[in-house]
């Protein structure tokens, strides 16, 4: 049962100028590098970026998908010099600064405490850049130094303070959501606090934008990284793109995680692509990510680059603009920068390989037909419950149910959706819960799942779950029982 | 059947693999609490005592296990508990050899330590081992898992 | 123009019992270890072979694409921990013993000396395992010791000599022809020399076969593993399969290297795989092998992965019944065994998570339609010059050109052929100098190149056909001049 | 113009990247004799000495180029030849350091040893260099490519 009540007073609508000020005012003094924060410096030195560091710019006029690690150490001398190899070795055209978890769950002490050890120890006591306790002054040499436009990418519920000092650190691109960063990230957090909490982000962003600074907002795609359905990961999407328009940000990347099957990926970033430019106001300029395989990785390097290559071909034949690569090394810790290096190059030679072959793969459209008929399901059903208004809808469509994620880390979730693949790969829902897709395409997920259990003679459980869950660790695609593959393909 | 809690510790939300763990214990017969993801020690030890844990079972994957667990077994040694104490996960940032990383977490008390990827099975197997004769800590565990 | 008379003396025509004995005592006296080659013993040692170590059978019997690297180091004892390695590690299912360079020049006298230096030494002086100086003895010691069946890979022109003390030796699979292993492997040979001797290897199999030892024989089908397209490589198969079949092998496995275009690829699989059917005898089963990329490497390891994992996803859809997979160190030497495992995972796990779908690709059955005219249009040609006699016929429509090899090491082929990539990344022909293909694929050859030639507003010239030879070691399968990609993708 | 005789070495029969080297030496303007594949060293010392050649380039890819060019600098020097040498390719088996193998080949006197996947540019750049003054071997050359 979520925590959160039914009768939510979160409203979809632009916060005023004056509680935008007033809240920075409050949220500047979480922690000691927040009274750095100067609005009108920060335009001054966003202005001063050349053209190749504007990151919606770069982005939205590429003619190709660009490439982006994940890619965070602690001290910035060392973010540097990982984001210069990043850039120039590994060719990748946008960079990220992955913040660490303490900063996350905004322990800016902790953070300063791990920093300092990182400092005197010289190994990494961070999983990540603690860019608060660096302030914008730190941001701002982190912009200058490296010749590439870069993205914060986080993980944080509450990333107010976060967002306040990388913009004016000269951050152009800010990825997460009040969805997307709440209930795969944590256990902590009603969604009526997130989208309180993303409101002000977007509403900076905004604020930004009017005055010409574009900031590019990125909601995650990939939520729980294991098995999300299509449909769903595309509503968290829309949501997270309506609620950030309304704030007044005109650059918005949605996103969407590999599953490994080919059609299915297609299908579902060309729907994300089109249900994108249905739902958001013509104003906002629409572009996608796709995210290499979130789910566990295979133990070794090499079996791994398989998986990474799968999503490199995926993304020469659907053409994201942008494409968030894996390292080999993901299965075990964070990666060395080699191994990010490594990432990016094999995914760009499968990429650029495949990408001028013109592959027309049978079985595209139906698979895309199915995506935008759930969406639309789910999203009538968010617009429903909020009589017309997404935030409240949103959290009276996770109280209900009709909005659900497989494995929820939060209890804002029902957490009652349990996916399966299909016969093919595809992913399906096993249980529906109270989720709140059309009965037609509840028709196309059970018939499949059935077929899958008749070529494997074995009833669907939460085994057969846990099976796929760790079939590509173990080198497949799909949870096959022990010599029981069938001969269905 | 002997009892059992676990959870994710400190603010780590990496759901999936207690999720698999939960499951696969309780198929296996043993009595489950899952504290879920983003536990804290003394939610552990609470749940440890209320239940009278014959295990305890740290998950941890985003990579500050150590700063999270540090004291743990002088927490459960103040509640005058005594649990066999297991911990596993991704436990160390980057990419250590996992032979150091057992060895840090063994000298911090737990039993036994478990490198990335371990199956349910394995679990499975060690506790029957371990929670064989009495709940107390084995001393004859050679073989480490 | 070729060194060989156009009158050629030789036919098509199964050696007789005499010959096959008279050949086989000449043969073994060339180097001091052929002494110890005895057929009845031979035989009694296969038949005590396990199941699981009989090539054919393993090969055959397989539900789905067995994997096999290429490895071989000079001494025994390292060979065996090297396949040992693969089978264990690798997970290949199928072993190569790849011989060293010396050896097929059979210079059994310098092997000897890099062998014992070798050994000496400690590194490796030789670039494989001089399967004829360890003799019987030796290879039997190796197929004891290694838990799965190996075949014997090379590049000798004359292997009579090697064919003899490995088949006594215990291996049951054996690499080459007449064809594949002059062309692209030497300047030293006429055809009708080469024929006559793969006669002796064939007929010598064909004797194993008849007393009920299978072996297994492969024509090696990436000829100079450039940009070969798919209808000179098959008419090769066929031409090979042809031989072998007339000496009386019944296990033969046609060979096909990536081109890198999905599309032409799996059409010239499964092109290979119905004309290996339509022209090999009935009572000879036909297998098929893809090669992955055979063509010049990426120079960093993680490039090599994306050419070698487009190999597995390749072989996925077409899936042959065996895929010999190559390493990510390819370019630089020899690889490490590590790297060779790395190799057959990589492709394991693209392989096991495409297979599972159901991929269908448009456009697959015309170019399989091209490519079986073109092979058509070949084999009638080669028939027609040698009256009906595959033998005289191929010797003459190389003489004549209207076969021919792009970038022949031999004189024997014209090298009038110059292939170019269309601009989807197909294999099309610049040049047909004369070869011998009907008027309606020469047209569509045309009609695909001059759309490139539009794209790229560029005349086609040898420049051209450089930078497609580079082009995959550069990161691209095409190789566009810079700045010059139009947009026809 | 200059004349150049090129070959493979040995019985190495990678032909293709010789056939590049041919074209592109001949759009340089190089008066080019390219010996084909499993050229012996006294078919190149033959081949210097017919045509006056400035330079002899060596390719080997096969991993045996140690043993086929041992001596070849003797040979040339008994047929009182000093063109510049120039050798590349892959010149050793397996994944060796390409440093040591340079100094290898340096040392058996060629003057420049170039890695695998040289471009035909860099060829006719050093060639230019080479090639400027007389036909003798450079000695001020300092940077190898
Ligand atoms: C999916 C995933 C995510 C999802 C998690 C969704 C969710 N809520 O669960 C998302 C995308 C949200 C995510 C976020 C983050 N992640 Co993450 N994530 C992964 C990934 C890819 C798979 C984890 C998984 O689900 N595996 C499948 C399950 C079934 O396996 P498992 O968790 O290993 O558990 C099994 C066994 O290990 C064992 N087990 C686990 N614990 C225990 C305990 C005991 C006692 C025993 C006996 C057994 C046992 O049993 C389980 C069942 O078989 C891993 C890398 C990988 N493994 O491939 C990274 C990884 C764990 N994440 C990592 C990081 C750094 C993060 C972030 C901090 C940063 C970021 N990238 O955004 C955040 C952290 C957020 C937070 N507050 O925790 C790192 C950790 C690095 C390190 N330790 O050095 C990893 C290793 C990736 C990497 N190489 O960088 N992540
Ligand atoms: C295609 C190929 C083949 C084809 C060759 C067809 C043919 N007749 O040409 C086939 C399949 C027949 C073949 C056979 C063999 N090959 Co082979 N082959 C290759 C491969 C994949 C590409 C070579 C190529 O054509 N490159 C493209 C051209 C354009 O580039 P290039 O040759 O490097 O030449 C360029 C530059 O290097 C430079 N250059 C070259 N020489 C010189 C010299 C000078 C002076 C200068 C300035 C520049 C220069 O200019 C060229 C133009 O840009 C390479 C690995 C790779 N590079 O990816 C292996 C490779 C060269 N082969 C190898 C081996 C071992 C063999 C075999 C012995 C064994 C086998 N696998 O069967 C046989 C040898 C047969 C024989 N007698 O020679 C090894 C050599 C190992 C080592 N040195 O340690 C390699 C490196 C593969 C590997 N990693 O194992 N091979």
């Amino acid at each position: 049962m979520s925590s959160s009540n039914s009768n939510p007073s979160i409203r979809d609508e632009r916060l005023s100028d004056e509680r935008l000020v007033e809240l920075q005012e409050s949220v500047r003094s979480n922690w000691k590098t927040g009274a750095a924060v100067d609005f009108e410096d920060a335009i001054a030195f966003h202005e001063s970026l050349p053209e190749h560091k504007r990151f919606a710019r770069v982005l939205e006029s590429a003619s190709s998908p660009l490439l982006q690690p994940r890619a965070g150490v602690p001290t910035l001398e060392k973010q540097i010099d990982l984001l210069r190899s990043l850039h120039e070795d590994g060719g990748a055209e946008l960079l990220p600064t992955t913040i660490d978890s303490y900063t996350r769950d905004n322990e800016y002490e902790k953070a300063q405490t791990g920093l300092e050890e990182t400092r005197s120890t010289g190994t990494n006591e961070l999983n990540g850049f603690p860019a608060v306790n660096h302030g914008v002054e730190g941001c701002r040499e982190l912009i200058d130094d490296v010749d590439a436009p870069i993205e914060v990418r986080h993980g944080t519920p509450d990333a107010r303070l976060l967002a306040s000092i990388t913009f004016a650190g000269g951050f152009q691109s800010f990825e997460g959501g009040p969805i997307s960063y709440n209930i795969p990230y944590t256990s902590g957090y009603t969604l009526e606090e997130t989208i309180e909490h993303w409101q002000f982000v977007d509403r900076l962003a905004g604020a930004y934008t009017e005055r010409g600074v574009t900031i590019n907002r990125e909601p995650f795609g990939p939520l729980t990284g294991t098995l999300v359905p299509p449909s769903i990961a595309i509503t968290v999407m829309l949501v997270e793109g309506l609620l950030a328009a309304t704030q007044g940000v005109r650059s918005i990347t949605l996103g969407y995680g590999q599953l490994g099957n080919l059609v299915q990926d297609v299908a579902a970033l060309r729907a994300l692509r089109s249900l994108g430019e249905e739902y958001l106001p013509d104003d906002v300029t629409v572009t996608t990510v796709f995210h290499e395989w979130m789910g566990g990785f295979p133990p070794d390097e090499s079996r791994a680059y398989g998986v990474i290559t799968l999503g490199g071909a995926t993304a020469a034949i659907a053409e994201p603009d942008k494409v968030i690569t894996k390292s080999p090394q993901e299965f075990k810790g964070v990666p060395t920068c080699e191994a990010n290096v490594a990432g990016i190059r094999a995914t760009r030679q499968m990429m650029e390989m495949v990408h001028e072959q013109s592959l027309v793969l049978d079985g595209v459209d139906d698979e895309q037909g199915l995506i935008e008929r759930s969406t639309h399901a789910l999203m009538d059903a968010i617009l429903d419950l909020g009589d017309g208004d997404v935030a409240r809808g949103t959290v009276r469509a996770f109280d209900t149910g009709a909005l659900d994620v497989p494995f929820p880390s939060s209890e804002c979730a029902a957490g009652d959706v349990l996916p399966a693949r299909d016969d093919d790969g595809r992913v399906r829902l096993l249980k529906f819960g109270d989720l709140a897709i059309d009965a037609d395409s509840k028709e196309v997920h059970d018939a499949r799942l059935d077929e899958r259990a008749q070529t494997e003679g074995r009833d669907p459980s939460f085994r057969l779950v846990a099976d796929d869950v760790d079939a590509i660790t173990d080198g497949r695609l799909i949870g096959r029982p022990e010599g029981g593959e069938g001969d269905a393909n | 059947m002997a009892t059992i809690v676990l959870g994710v510790i400190g603010s780590d939300a990496h759901v999936v693999g207690i999720t698999i763990l939960e499951h696969a214990l309780e198929d296996a017969g043993f009595d489950v609490h899952n504290l879920g993801v983003q536990t804290s020690q003394s939610e552990f030890v609470d749940a440890a005592a209320e239940h009278d844990a014959d295990a305890v079972l740290v998950s941890s994957l985003y990579g500050h296990a150590q700063q999270d667990c540090e004291g743990f077994h002088d927490e459960l040694a103040a509640a005058g508990l005594d649990p066999v104490t297991y911990v596993g996960g991704n436990l160390s940032v980057g990419q250590e050899e996992f032979e150091t990383v057992r060895q840090r977490f063994r000298a911090m008390g737990f039993d036994r330590v478990f490198e990335p990827g371990t199956q349910p099975e394995v679990a499975i197997t060690t506790l029957h081992e371990d929670l064989e004769e009495t709940a107390s800590v084995p001393e004859h565990v050679v073989v480490e898992q």
